[in-house]
């Protein structure tokens, strides 16, 4: 139905929940879609929805989701004139964007320098700085040597922060409280950095204490055009991995969601940012002060909260804006309507400090409903592989104002059951009926502050009904035996045909 | 019929009577039930109670007497077991030892341990780290024992399920 | 969470998904429900998801869900302090309204007097010729005798529509295009409205040719304001039963919804409408001349559609409005932002008639990510009764304009899966490709003359696929067999584990 | 193994091995597919095939002979025989009638009935008029022939599946 073909065909270099997003944006725009998979995720749900499907590689992502040449290959095997990297793997990888296009395949995505220059996160902080974007306070260099440290560290006071240059996803960080320890976490945090990204490069910067993470949503074109679609708030966080965000948020008014989003802007444009990505800041709730923290490259795991509020698909606009047409919206034109929650489904065990949990996935029923948007690689008997990232689904609730959002997304939850693995569903639940949320009175500390783990010894009201359960499950079980048993009699043909029965389907 | 369930340790007795397809009589706790049980599709019932109406999730594992239930956010593990049958098999069985089995949540990679056989550890003490989904998981302690056999090996692959280490009676 | 409580309990007086959609709504306010079922539907999904549930009486409506006395006895014993009717059922019935208030029972609709007048046709119109509201052309009062009805017609002309009094969901119609088949059809329609609605009475009034059907939406307090939400498109039906509609719809200016809204409002007001309703109106799209058709005095079946839209949830406000609280919008706040369709999933074959469907639903995948909304009453295993309508679901989709939210309803259609049961999936597939709906271009007559019924001799490309997938399962099921009987011999104890095998509860 | 696929009335001959686990090599029609086969739950399948990913729903009769299939919109209805039980089953099986079935599509009412015995019926003429599911549905010959025996009595109830009346052929 468009009357622009945007792309013959797109190959998703990502697995899961993002790859099925993608997959949909791409349905939805008529473009035949190419999924990969490594031997682990044959089952995987992308592969199934996806018009071709490709095996790259065995489970550890190092050797599919992250071979960049066996992607390559089957992209253009398979007549693929763009890749789309999804978040994570491949995605902030600007050597993988220059691959892509040398070899004539669109990368949907911002050009490599962009990349390159936003994940150096010391080269990041020069750019802010030179935009007179407020940064946290710390190096524009990486750290030299244990001397330097002690210098800078006394500059900068403490606690403070050792970074990874090259970091992402909470790695090769370490918070230092006093100078005795600064020698040893700055080698503790090298060297994970080392481990994860190849790098031993770090810096120092302060530490905000309690900081709101706030992240600005940007969008550019190629012509040029950049604009911004306000904020999500980010606060709830277990080792610094987002689990439920928000938008609007509760502490940013009409006049900080002007700065930050001109801040943000002003970013973009001095790298020529030239599709979807996003400025992290941190923000002090009481002065409303805000720091420049990073910039992602890529369509964010949460973009959905902001689609809700905005009414924009990013995830589409992205392809188009890859395709180079220009951007179809003008800053005025985006604005917010209602709120919006978003709940991030992991194969967790909340109750037992988020431990990852791998196994199947022996039921599910999801929400429906008003306002209630189900972002998912899950499906009944999925067999989740231990692999990757835990992230299973997204449960994104609209609705018209804070207060019935924080209902609806209450009752969505009571909706969804997944049977098999633990998820972080009754921890969502639990932030959800928490005082401190509910006012919109939290920061980054906040699980670990105001959130009252859940006593596991506490009264569970349907014990009764359990027992009750249980009780007649197995009578029953005991009398369809009972029947079954005075049927037959020991023959073996009656002995064939009761096997007959153990394989036939159930209806 | 009658059933003894048992729940976090503690024993109860359950009659069961069928009233109709569908209506039963239940004796729990001094209690009599009139219970609507509707089974929707395998192993999702709907219950009605006096009213009340409940959406009730059963697992039952393999040899059929271990249930897991799940009620609107809560889950229960319970065992269930026809009276006659639990009598006889209370003779046959050997008393309940007082160790623990620390056994794999999921499957990984056992990068590092941090205890020794024969060393003492307390409730929550980190025993080993195992590497999954792409993080560093601590394995703990959750009663206080003495290392008894440590079958874990430092970057051996586990699976779930698979034993550790046990902890044995401090005494 | 919301500071006033508005219900202590309400009861739903219906079946099905729009009792699932009033519990959701009543769980979001935080106020317990509780389900009536009949001896048909102890599976149904209603019964499982409310907190309380009581049986009411046999599977026939008039033995159960039109049974006054036992559901006002069910609310006064359950402590129910208000009663939700949905559509359908008893929620056109201005007795059941006045029970209830005589039993201290909020009816969470319109005032009974608003629900009588407008069920008589025939005063409804001259409600509407009052207010000077356009008319379709006819009587005013019912209709006499076979004489009176002659000398009407001939003014009215032909073809005319004989039309039940108090009639309602297409019953008691008939179309008359020749004199000589007057008398006949106004006998037959006699008859049919008395076997539906207990009353002979019909009246006449002009058939117009290949309407639009618009509705507006209104929506009216206890302190007498009255808004409305702008219009509904519902031109795609079949016998007189919607099958999918839109907002906007593609003929309505800005000129033209002032109109139709101020219409609306005038008719709203003049019975004092305090609730949710619909105003029916034929469009005729070329000159844009509108004819007040009829009022639904209820929630309307389409209303997710105006939700999607206007981003009002318009069955929670109703029982807002029941409690008597004042609106919380004025009629400038409501705007429409994007496009939305709906789409009616029944238990009907689309390839043979429309023919409804009893059985058992098999299998079931629900479509989600972004801009789809489900509004639905199945789940995996219901076994669908056949005493009722046929409505099992309602998909809602929504998207920034009105070619992408047809691309994304034949996205969501596409992941929307049913087995066991045929259902109107496919059709609506299909509306989604066909020239004229997507073009805009289609009125009432759409099924029937512009859209061309599935050829069912057309060619399948996926057969191939078909038989290779069964020969492998049938081959991989054979493999199993007989691994299986290697293994077994013919002892007594053998055979009874192959009974406990077939018992085993399958993971 | 070989097999005889019934699609539409006709007969094809499919061979299928296996090369490993969920890797078939499929022989239909002259041609050779390599099929990449994996039953994500039962009867939900994912087939590769060349590249090419399908998603697949199958329902398995009682029998195990029947298989309804679903593919991205289209349903397909086969009969699945091992080679060597058809060709058992065909010097056994009689030469099929060629009498036509009215079967009731669901449970309703038998409200009117249009036909009387012995009367010689069009494709497409309604034969009764079945209420079910509030509404009149009128239930059609699909064949040309003669009212054989007609089951259906007026003001009846009938079940999914009763028949309700025979067309035979006509000549």
């Amino acid at each position: 139905m468009p009357a622009d073909k945007l792309f013959n065909k797109v190959l998703i270099a990502n697995r899961g929940e993002i790859a099925v997003r993608i997959i949909r944006a791409c349905q939805e725009l008529q473009i035949p879609t190419v999924a990969v998979y490594s031997e682990a995720d044959r089952a995987s749900l992308h592969v199934r929805v996806a018009d071709e499907a490709y095996c790259i590689g065995p489970a550890p992502a190092s050797r599919s989701y992250l071979r960049t040449d066996t992607i390559i290959e089957v992209a253009k095997r398979s007549g693929c004139d763009a890749v789309h990297p999804g978040y994570g793997f491949l995605s902030e990888t600007a050597a993988f964007a220059e691959l892509c296009a040398a070899e004539g395949i669109t990368f949907i995505g911002p050009n490599p320098d962009a990349i390159r220059t936003m994940g150096d996160k010391v080269a990041a902080r020069r750019v802010a700085a030179a935009q007179d974007v407020p940064l946290v306070p710390g190096m524009l260099e990486e750290l030299k040597d244990d001397g330097a440290a002690r210098q800078v560290a006394d500059t900068i006071g403490y606690p403070l922060m050792v970074k990874a240059v090259h970091g992402f996803g909470g790695k090769g960080m370490r918070v230092v409280e006093r100078p005795e320890d600064l020698a040893r976490l700055v080698r503790a945090a090298r060297s994970e950095s080392f481990n994860c990204f190849g790098s031993r490069a770090v810096y120092l910067e302060r530490c905000i204490e309690s900081p709101r993470h706030i992240e600005i949503q940007i969008f550019g074109d190629k012509q040029g055009h950049v604009v911004h679609f306000m904020e999500r708030e980010c606060s709830i966080q277990h080792r610094r991995q987002k689990v439920i965000e928000e938008a609007p948020s509760t502490i940013v008014d009409e006049e900080l969601r002007g700065k930050l989003g001109e801040a943000a802007l002003r970013i973009a444009r001095a790298v020529g940012y030239d599709s979807a990505g996003t400025a992290e800041f941190l923000v002090n709730a009481a002065t409303k002060e805000f720091f420049f923290l990073e910039m992602n490259t890529r369509l964010a795991v949460e973009h959905p909260v902001t689609e809700a509020v905005t009414g924009t698909d990013l995830c589409k606009e992205m392809i188009r804006a890859a395709a180079g047409l220009p951007l179809c919206f003008q800053q005025q034109d985006i604005s917010f309507r209602g709120h919006a929650i978003e709940c991030h489904i992991h194969a967790e065990d909340p109750d037992h400090d988020f431990f990852p949990i791998a196994g199947r996935i022996a039921g599910l029923r999801t929400p429906g409903g008003p306002g209630v948007r189900d972002d998912s690689g899950m499906y009944e008997g999925l067999e989740v592989p231990p692999y990757y990232d835990p992230h299973l689904a997204k449960l994104v609730v609209w609705a018209s104002t804070r207060e019935r959002c924080i209902s609806r997304t209450r009752r969505a939850l009571s909706e969804y059951f997944v049977k098999g693995i633990k998820t972080t569903i009754p921890f969502c639940e639990r932030v959800m009926q928490n005082e401190h949320f509910i006012a919109g009175d939290y920061d980054t500390t906040f699980i670990d502050s105001r959130f009252v783990k859940e006593d596991a010894a506490r009264e569970k009201p349907h014990q009764e009904v359990a027992l009750l359960a249980v009780a007649i499950k197995a009578f029953r079980s005991d009398q369809s035996q009972t029947r079954k048993s005075a049927a037959i009699s020991d023959t073996t043909l009656q002995a064939e045909s009761g096997w007959k029965m153990s394989g036939r389907i159930k209806r | 019929m009658a059933y003894i369930v048992t729940c976090k340790g503690e024993e109860r007795n359950i009659g069961v009577e069928e009233r109709h397809p569908g209506l039963y009589t239940v004796h729990l706790g001094g209690k009599e039930y009139l219970v609507d049980y509707h089974e929707s599709r395998d192993n999702l019932l709907s219950l009605i109670i006096d009213g009340k109406s409940y959406e009730v999730d059963i697992e039952v594992s393999e040899s059929g007497e271990m249930y897991g239930v799940d009620i609107q956010g809560d889950h229960f593990e319970l065992e269930v077991v026809e009276e006659k049958k639990k009598k006889l098999a209370r003779k046959l069985s050997a008393a309940p030892s007082g160790r623990q089995e620390i056994r794999s949540p999921m499957s990984g990679n056992v990068c590092k341990i941090l205890v020794k056989q024969g060393q003492p550890v307390e409730p929550g003490q980190v025993l080993m780290i195992l590497e999954a989904m792409k993080m560093m998981n601590e394995i703990k302690a959750t009663v206080a024992g003495v290392i008894g056999s440590l079958k874990a090996k430092e970057g051996v692959p586990v699976a779930t399920n698979d034993l550790l280490c046990v902890v044995e009676p401090a005494e």
